[in-house]
C-alpha cells in the first residue's frame, strides 16, 4: 500500500539524528515535526528567522510576531534564537542546516528539481526553496511518485521550471525511498506490500536496484 | 537643535518626499512585522508607478495588497506573490512587472545594497530561470551566478522599540527583512510600538543602529495573522 | 542522548584535531575579544604551518603573538601587524607570508564564507596594492574589484555568555570579528567567559545562534590591556 | 605661523554639522572629538564596532571589552550601539558615515591618497583606512603640509603606495585648507599669517586660488 501522508513524515524522520538542525518545507515536510524519536534532539529552523521552532501555540500563547515560514503562528523550544532574513540564509546557503526536507513537483535522474512553478497555472514564488536546495548537502525530497491520473514525478528530465540543478540525493514517495547517482534512480527501500514491479511502471527515468529491495521499517 | 532626534510628528511628514516612479524596499515577512501605516499613508497619498521590494506584497486589501488596486505598483521584486488574487490577475495581465528572486538572494541584495557590495555569487538558482541573463562564474568546482544590489528611494520599516535617535530593536520573527531594509533606503522611515528613552536600550543589544535610520514614528498595529494555527488540532498543520 | 550540548570538558578537547597546515579563523580586535586560551593551546600542541586569518596578530607573547616564536604561522591575513617587532622581523625575513587585506573587505570576506558567498565585489582598494591580480568591474559608474571569501579548518572565538547549546552573547567591542568567525570554521570552536542555563538567554538578544558552533569551553581571561588611556589627561590621546 | 595640531583638528571641527555620524582617524583626527562645538550634537563612529564613542575612561571605568580603533580605552554615550566588524563596515562602505577624518603621508591632485605603507621602513598594513577612503562620501584629510625636510606632501602623482584612488577632495594642512578638483588643489584658506607664497612653495602639485584667499577663522 502507498504511504499516507504521515507514514512519509514517520519514514524521513528515521533519517534524523540527534543533534540535527533541520528546515522542514511546507506540507508533508512539517508532519516531520510530529515524529522525531524519543531518544533524540532535533532543532527546527524556520527561514524568516527562527531556529528552534516549536508546536503551535494555544488561543492564550498565539503571538501574531512569531510565526513560521509557512506564515502560521507557532511557538518556540528552550534555547532557540531569532534572527535576520540575510542572517538565516546565510544558514542555509552557508551549509550549516544539517537536513532539509521539502516537496516537489518533479525529481530527474540528474537530481534535478521541480517545486515552485507550473507556468500559466501556479506561479506563487519560490520563496526559500531554491536557496534551500542550493544551500544544502543533505536534502529529501518527499512527495507523491505519480500524478492522480499515473503521471510518474520521477523524470529522466524535469519537464517544469527547475528550483535547483543536480542537488537532490534521496527522494521519498509514496511508494519507494530512492536515491539519486551517476543519472540514475537506486530503489533503496519500498512501502510495504508495493511491489518492485509497481514502482518500476511509475516510474519514467532510469531505476535501478540490486538484489531483494527492503520493505520500509516503521 | 535638531541633533539626533529622528522622531517625526505625523505620518504625511514620514513619507514626505516620496515620488511616482521611486523604488521603495519594505520589510515584513508576510503580514509579519510589517509596516501597515507607513504602506496605509502610501495609499492614501497614491503615489504610482512604484517599484517596489519586499518578500511578499501582503493579502488583499492589507499591507502591500493595499496598493494593489489604485495600481499604485509597477514593478514587484519578491521571492513569494501567493494568496492573493488581485496580484496574480494583474501579473497575469501584465499590469504588474514581476521579478520574482529567492528568498535568500533577495535578503542577500538589500543587505549588499546598504553595506555597498554592488555585487555577489550564489549558487541559488544556478541552472534556473532565475540565473537567465546572469553570468555564471565557477569557484572551487561549483556553479555560481552573479546577483547584483539593491537599494531603494525609501525603505519603510516595523521595528518594535526605538530611542529618538533611531537605535532599534524587533520582536520575534517579526525581525525578519526589517534589519536589512532599514540599511538599504536613502531615506528609511520607521514605525515602532514604542518610544524608550535614549539610554534605555542595551546598547549590545540594539538590532539596527539609528546611523541608518532618517525618520521615526510611533504607531499603532492591526498585526493581521495570516494562517491562525492552534494546537492541539492536527488539522492545522496546513499546505 | 549528547544533542545540542556544546561543552566539552578541556582545551586539548576543544583543539582537538587541529593539524599542521590548517587554516585557523580567529576572533578579536587587538588584544580586545581574542580567545587567549584556545591561542595557548595552539602554542601548546605546536601545530605548525599554520595559516591564520584574523585582524590583527596579536603582541610579542600575548594572543597570536604567542604563535610566532616557534615559527607557528606560515600565513597570516590581516589588515593590521603593527605594534609587534618578531611580527615584523619574520615578514622582512620572507619567513611569514602575509596577506595584508583591508579590515571591512576582511570582515565581508570572513562573512562571506559562512554565508555561502564565494566572492563579491567591493571599491575598497581598487587601484591600489590590494587589487593586484584582482577583477575590476564597473557597476553604476563606479569602479569595484572581486574579493573572494574565506574559511577556515577551525575558527576560534571569544563570546561573553553562551548557554550549552552554544548560544552566544558578546559583550561590547570584544564582539569585533567573533561573531563573523564563528560562522566561517567547519569546526568552530568557542570559549566562554559564563555558561548560563539553556533558555536564559533571551531569544531576541542571541548574536551566534548555536548552530554555527561546535564546541564550547568555559575559560579565565587575562582581558589585556594594549593602550590605557585614562581621562582627564590630555596628553594621553595617543598617536 | 603653522598650524598647531589641535589648530588643525579645531578647523576641521567648523566642518561639523549638528547630527553627524563621523569617524576619526588615528593622530590629529581623534583630537577633533575635542573641539566638537557646544550648541551640535555628532556620534563617533569606530570601526572595530562602535557608534557613540564617548571620552577616556577613568580608572575606574576603565573596561579591557571597550576599546576604539586605535585600541585605546574609552567610554561610550547615551544611545550608543555596539555591533560586529561586518556591520561596521556595512556603515563605512555603504556610505552611512557622514563625514571621515584621517591622517595621510601623501595626497595629489587626482584625489589618490597614500597612507598606510613606507615600502621596506613601515609595512604595518591598512586597517581600515582603505575602507574609510572608498566608503566615505566626505572625507577630510588632515597632515602637515610638507616634511620636516620641507619636501611637499601635496603631489602631482602619489609616489608610495596608496590606499585610495580618487577619493580625496578636501585637505587641511598646517598651512592650508584646500579642495581638490578637475584636477588642481584649490587653495580656500590659509593659515592666519601664511602667505599663498609659502603655500605655493610647499605644494608640489599644480595648485589655484581665486582673489584673496581668506584666512582661517577660529
Amino acid at each position: 500500500m502507498a504511504l499516507s501522508r504521515e507514514q512519509i513524515a514517520q519514514r524521513v524522520s528515521q533519517e534524523l539524528q540527534d543533534g540535527y538542525y533541520v528546515n522542514l518545507g511546507i506540507g508533508i515536510p512539517t508532519l516531520v515535526a510530529n515524529y522525531i524519536p524519543e531518544n533524540m534532539e532535533v532543532m527546527l529552523q524556520s527561514e524568516n528567522g527562527l531556529l528552534g521552532m516549536g508546536q503551535y501555540p494555544t488561543e492564550e500563547t498565539i503571538d501574531a510576531d512569531l510565526i513560521n515560514a509557512g506564515k502560521q503562528t507557532v511557538t518556540i523550544v528552550k534555547g532557540a534564537s531569532f534572527f535576520d532574513s540575510a542572517e538565516s540564509f546565510a544558514m542555509i546557503r552557508g551549509g550549516h542546516v544539517d537536513l532539509t526536507v521539502l516537496g516537489a513537483f518533479e525529481v530527474d535522474t540528474n537530481g534535478n528539481i521541480a517545486s515552485y512553478m507550473i507556468p500559466g497555472k501556479l506561479i506563487k514564488g519560490m520563496g526559500g526553496a531554491m536557496d534551500l536546495v542550493a544551500g544544502a548537502d543533505n536534502i529529501i525530497v518527499t512527495m507523491t511518485h505519480a500524478s492522480k491520473h499515473g503521471e510518474s514525478k520521477l523524470l529522466t528530465n524535469c519537464t517544469l521550471p527547475l528550483t535547483g540543478k543536480g542537488s537532490i540525493k534521496k527522494v521519498l514517495t509514496d511508494l519507494a525511498f530512492i536515491e539519486i547517482k551517476e543519472g540514475k534512480f537506486h530503489l533503496l527501500e519500498r512501502a510495504p506490500g508495493v511491489s518492485v514491479e509497481e514502482i518500476i511502471k511509475l516510474t519514467d527515468g532510469e531505476l535501478v536496484f540490486k538484489g531483494d529491495v527492503p520493505e520500509m521499517q516503521f | 537643535m535638531a541633533g539626533f532626534d529622528k522622531i517625526v510628528s505625523s505620518y504625511e511628514e514620514a513619507m514626505a518626499g516620496i515620488e511616482d516612479g521611486m523604488t521603495v524596499v519594505s520589510g515584513g515577512f508576510g503580514s509579519c512585522g510589517i509596516p501597515e501605516n507607513l504602506i496605509k499613508e502610501i495609499y492614501r497619498k497614491e503615489t504610482k508607478e512604484l517599484t517596489v521590494v519586499s518578500n511578499n506584497c501582503g493579502i488583499e486589501g492589507y499591507g502591500l495588497g493595499l496598493l494593489l488596486p489604485k495600481r499604485q505598483i509597477k514593478k514587484m521584486i519578491a521571492s513569494y506573490v501567493g494568496e492573493n488574487g488581485e496580484f496574480e490577475r494583474q501579473m497575469m495581465t501584465g499590469e504588474l512587472e514581476v521579478e520574482l528572486t529567492p528568498q535568500g538572494t533577495l535578503a542577500e541584495k538589500i543587505r549588499a545594497g546598504g553595506a555597498g557590495i554592488p555585487a555577489f555569487f550564489t549558487a541559488t538558482g544556478y541552472g534556473t530561470l532565475v540565473a537567465e541573463g546572469k553570468e555564471n562564474r565557477r569557484f572551487n568546482g561549483r556553479e555560481y551566478i552573479l546577483e547584483e544590489s539593491i537599494t531603494g528611494d525609501f525603505a519603510i520599516i516595523k521595528a518594535w522599540k526605538a530611542d529618538r535617535y533611531g537605535n532599534l530593536v524587533f520582536r520575534k520573527t517579526a525581525r525578519n527583512f526589517n534589519p536589512l531594509a532599514a540599511t538599504a533606503g536613502k531615506i528609511t522611515v520607521v514605525e515602532v510600538e514604542e518610544i524608550v528613552e535614549v539610554g534605555e536600550l542595551d546598547p549590545d543589544q540594539i538590532h539596527t543602529p539609528g546611523i541608518y535610520v532618517n525618520r521615526l514614528i510611533q504607531g499603532t498595529f492591526e498585526k493581521r495573522i495570516e494562517q491562525r494555527t492552534i494546537q492541539p488540532s492536527s488539522a492545522t498543520t496546513g499546505e
